[in-house]
């Protein structure tokens, strides 16, 4: 997969870094500042992880905090749940967000559920991390969004940053949360996606808050991850070429969804379009629309619109098939038109 | 280093616990069995939706949670250890509160179904229903303890039905590969609901796997409390020393259905459950003690009317202790600024709360 | 749990049978029309199932076609899955719904993918049976409703039968589907629901339509599984009180749904409810209110409700609290007279 | 009946394959090892973005198909096994087309990855990413198969990483309990892409797991080809008598980094990889069979060219093969009446078609 797990060295500006460089230096500096913070997955030790997210860490922190794991994602994150348990802050890292499944029980029945079946006697402060997304030849196993499976969970909460400076911030935060918090990377975005990243600074950014990426008086769009980019693209061309004003959201954390955030920007606009790269069908773009339409209707003047991925197993390898699966800016850019003309 | 592979345990001498110990063992025992039997009154009674028991396991259950150090250790039990938790602590009153979903059930606030226990301040992880999960947190728990240089072990309980899901496989590897403080019971009733052991695996004892992992298995009678305390504390000293995990499967009985919902006589083969009942850990332990003086008639008489005392004393606070609030069932569901009940309402509008299905 | 797994012997009337009874029979008659179906899962043989739903099979089909396996629901679909592919039409039962998560994986990444990866070459004809839902005291893990996982997997197709006869004809057409069809039985529904079923007739209901179980003018309200029963009541009692028409629809398939019997009901009445018990957030009810705010928008004349499960890990054990979580009658009659105050 | 417990084979006389079966599989393993090689040169070429390796295990492959019933079995390998494939009769240019992702590709239509290999005529099962899940389908192929009463086989291939996964275990378990004909191959590298079998598990022979589920298990010199024949032969024969399933392990080598994304050499210890280059089955095998006559230099030449030129062929026609239209995309999800692309589409109302990305 071209870029797929390859290390390339990446030329970033002063100040800047890339999204996977925010990354790295948010899980070094946790581990550096706590010593319950350690890292487990596959490949994570002497590779640095397929991505090198993880690399230099062993060197650093030695094989006790950072765990090359047998084979088993159930493993990686029953382990997880239960080092939590007892003092420890796991980060445990799923190799490709594809292949969190085997651990679906782990997360979804034991860590999402042990604050409340306990009391809040026991609570489990874990974040497992995992690369998704597609546009890298990844094929139908290395290229899913899986977010919502997640979201619909009471109990975790889910972070999807698009930029460094939220990548880094909200690593930070999901590390300190007392709770599970599953941190989904765009692997498409961690050498693509550059950007201004305070140097040597630690910095939290807030889980559950969204972001107005770019102001806007006419429509409101929400994406997250790679999306978001596509999004604030087709935007500015919108603006350029239509001079229609799009209001862009980065929703930044899926669950909890940032109510007030979204329904201000839908009341102000009127005209509300989610997208995303998941499967149309069920996804957290459902959820958006349906919070817009049952909360922010008095003010709508369009229809909820949604673009999402189509509804087919997953994104085939085959580029032709690969691009036809994966919206675009150009496409972003037809159904805000089409919004628009409503 | 330990030697890998299988041993059967018990008929060997080695530590004993002092008289005193043995009639705490004993007794409870004892305790766990009449609080048992209580709760089954209970739900006939219909005070109890739900009862699942530890009767004919308490040998097994006892034997070994005496054997860890009861102060430091993590103790990662499942449904059926009712005697594990008492001996570590709760109390008759915690458990009637729990089965009858009451205010101060300790174990979950009325949340859970009986039998799922759980306490931080006696290190019992707690547990949900999902089969053999707790397995990995018990690997997980020790991986902790480990970490940090602690000479503290984690036990974990689960049945020989249990041992057939991915997890139980997933926690030995782990645990084995990075030589965790780790005791593996599997309590082999040989029943996982109506599913008999010869349906669930292709072997006779499940503790041969240990080989396939590097690490000790050992298989002990687990009605016979002294052999079961004494494979236990091996394989916790083992462990302590840093010399990893064990997988101990004490044989043992469910004398009763798998829960009050089934009824275990609609598969269970002519005569078996009979033939079970006289191997009760429970009398057979008793004898011993009378036998070696260190449990007199009169004693024994005592203990029981003082546990059934307390039985009686904890089943009426228990009944008389109110239900949660409703509205309780928001609370807990993450540590932060706690969501408001507006936000958890199945609608944000608030209607009118059900209470009426 | 009273009522769950134990065995009550129920009066019907001549030409009813309750929605297990219904169930039974389609799933004997299949057997015995088609030697290529088995059924396999935990004690579904000699105890036939918790709550005895294959009763009696084993001891006419025998311990080849009818077997209890180890309890590992991963294996229980996956085994399934490769019967599948080598010529049988497998039946597996999860034992409760809140128990299908370790078989996760097993579902999405492989019965689901099949067909689309091998480029139709290999197919699952498979179905998996679990019991879900609450009110019988099942506390967090026998009452869960985990229909949005699946309704979100493309190659998956979810069904939920609200009635005896659409158990029996649904559960037949889903044996007979070439693909993998998840199941769902409201265990709540298993005795306490019965109704008009055909006696000795062989009939199939097909995947992917919606009822219309009541016909109304002025609302529709969108429901299945035992909600529906409490929205039809809840709009009988709108009639006589409020002489307020409710039409109620059973959706029966939530994958896929039945976009334009949702559509044209939701055209028709212009006002929008749907009532799950699922938790609120990310729920199927949100695609359906997603989809109603995107295709039917102009017709509509109030916000889209949706009443759920509040968003809590799952339904406590002791009463008040079960009840606080159950949507009842009551509360789906006052989410009623909101909408139609509007 | 079989005997459980751990056996070493290879050793042991056997039976061995006619001469002219053996030039066929020096063929087959040939024809793996130069299709491998010329993927590499087409992901150089930046012609396929993702190449992985059945180099170094071909003896393995080739070795246990062949003592396989390859009109009847069924076969569920994973992504190294290039070989096990081509022996069954997928063509060089079939495995271009899939390397390219163009039409014609019979494993996916150029959806999946490289080497997800799947055919129905060929009996193979269509593989996915996930790990070690194809170990429970190929139970359940076995299942269907024992239950018609078919002498028909089932072979299974999985890394050594792939046993740490739950489905493993519950296939093994499962399997053995049926007594299903079953063959499981483990192809052990050592390596699960950086990870070194001693943080996979703790044990050197995984095939000692055998005996926790009362099945035999063997270990193989997997650059031994007839030595693995003979192994796979002998579990494949237990199988179709009714005797139930083997674990058999071939101890082999990754020559190659894990992928075309993965480099080796910053996790291999000094020297191993040099080290692991002598002992590579092809040339080896090739000398064992001109030292017994059954092949000649020119022979082996011959085959070697016709294998080249058929390569250079295969190359060709499938550079000029087309990709799939990007519609394709929304074929073959379901079986009846298949979804319209407007009901597909991300969006409803027809929006262009992406591309643009
Ligand atoms: C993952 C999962 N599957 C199924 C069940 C339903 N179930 C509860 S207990 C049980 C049998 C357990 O048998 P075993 O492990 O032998 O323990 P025992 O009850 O005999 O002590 C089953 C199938 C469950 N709780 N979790
Ligand atoms: C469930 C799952 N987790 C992780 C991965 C990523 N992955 C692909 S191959 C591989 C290593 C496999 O090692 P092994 O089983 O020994 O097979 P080998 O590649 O050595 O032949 C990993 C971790 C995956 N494909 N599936
Ligand atoms: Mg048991
Ligand atoms: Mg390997």
């Amino acid at each position: 997969m071209a870029g797929l797990g390859t290390h390339k060295t990446v030329e970033t500006a002063p100040g800047q870094m890339t999204y996977l460089q925010a990354i790295q230096s948010g899980l070094r500096e946790e581990m550096e500042r706590d010593e319950s913070v350690i890292v487990l997955g596959e490949d994570v030790g002497a590779k640095g992880g397929v991505f090198k997210v993880t690399e230099g860490l062993q060197k650093l922190y030695g094989e006790t905090r950072v765990i090359d794991t047998p084979l088993a994602e159930s493993s990686i994150v029953g382990v997880a749940i239960g080092a939590a348990l007892n003092g420890l802050r796991p980060v445990a890292e799923i190799q490709f967000a594809d292949f969190i499944h085997p651990a679906f029980n782990q997360i979804v029945s034991e860590a999402a559920k042990m604050r409340y079946r306990s009391n809040g006697d026991f609570n489990v402060p874990m974040v497992v991390r995992a690369p998704f997304g597609g546009g890298v030849h990844g094929a139908l196993y290395h290229s899913q969004s899986v977010e919502a499976f997640f979201a619909h969970v009471p109990g975790l909460k889910v972070v999807v940053p698009a930029t460094p400076y939220d990548a880094k911030g909200l690593l930070i935060s999901a590390i300190r949360d007392p709770d599970p918090v599953l941190f989904f990377e765009h692997k498409k975005a961690y050498r693509l996606i550059k950007g201004d990243v305070p140097q040597g600074e630690n910095y939290a950014v807030p889980i559950g808050r969204a972001r107005i990426a770019r102001e806007g008086r006419h429509m409101s769009v929400f994406a997250y991850g790679l999306m978001l980019h596509y999004c604030v693209t087709a935007a500015d061309q919108m603006a350029a070429e239509d001079g229609y004003s799009v209001e862009v959201i980065d929703l930044r954390t899926l669950k909890p969804l940032d109510r007030d955030t979204i329904l201000a920007s839908a009341r102000k606009t009127g005209k509300v379009l989610v997208v995303y790269e998941a499967n149309r069908t069920g996804a957290v773009g459902a959820e958006v629309a349906a919070m817009v339409a049952e909360e922010a209707f008095e003010d709508l003047d369009g229809p909820v619109m949604r673009l999402g991925g189509p509804d087919v197993p997953a994104m085939p390898f085959s580029p032709p098939m690969e691009d036809f699966f994966l919206p675009g800016p150009a496409r972003i850019l037809a159904a805000m038109r089409q919004l628009a003309a409503y | 280093m330990a030697k890998a592979g299988l041993r059967v345990a018990g008929t060997e001498p080695g530590p004993r616990p002092e008289d005193k110990v043995l009639v705490e063992m004993y007794s409870a025992m004892l305790l766990a069995r009449m609080v048992d039997e209580r709760c089954w009154l209970l739900n006939r009674g219909g005070q109890a939706p739900f009862v699942i028991s530890c009767q004919g396991q308490e040998g097994a259950q006892v034997g070994s949670v005496f054997a860890m150090d009861r102060e430091r250790d993590w103790f990662v039990p499942y449904y059926r250890d009712l005697a594990v938790v008492l001996a570590l602590g709760m109390t008759p009153e915690d458990i009637f509160r729990s089965t009858m979903g009451r205010t101060g059930d300790p174990n979950s606030g009325g949340r859970q179904m009986p039998s799922h226990f759980g306490s931080r301040k006696l290190r019992i992880v707690s547990q949900g229903s999902s089969v053999a999960t707790q397995c990995l947190h018990a690997a997980g728990t020790a991986l902790a303890s480990k970490s940090r240089g602690e000479p503290v072990d984690t036990i974990c309980y689960v049945g020989e039905g249990g041992t057939s899901q991915g997890d139980f496989h997933e926690a030995l590897n782990f645990a084995s590969v990075h030589r965790l403080p780790l005791v593996m019971v599997v309590e082999n009733n040989s029943y996982a609901i109506s599913v008999p052991q010869d349906l669930q695996m292709a072997v006779r004892d499940v503790a041969i796997r240990a080989e396939g992992y590097g690490i000790p298995g050992v298989v002990v009678d687990g009605q016979d409390v002294l052999a079961v305390y004494r494979a236990t504390k091996e394989a916790a000293d083992r462990a302590r020393r840093g010399d990893g995990p064990t997988l101990l499967e004490a044989k043992t009985h469910r004398f009763t259905s798998h829960s009050s919902d089934d009824d275990q006589r609609a598969y269970r083969p002519e005569g078996e459950i009979e033939r079970e009942a006289h191997e009760d850990a429970l009398p057979r332990f008793r004898d011993e003690l009378l036998d070696a003086g260190v449990l007199d008639a009169d004693t024994a008489e005592r203990i029981k009317a003082k546990i059934l005392a307390e039985i009686n004393t904890a089943t009426e606070a228990a009944e008389s202790a109110p239900y949660p609030k409703p509205e309780e069932a928001l609370l807990n569901i993450y540590g932060d600024d706690p969501p408001s009940p507006d936000d958890l309402r199945g609608d944000p509008r608030g209607l009118p709360s059900p209470g009426d299905s």
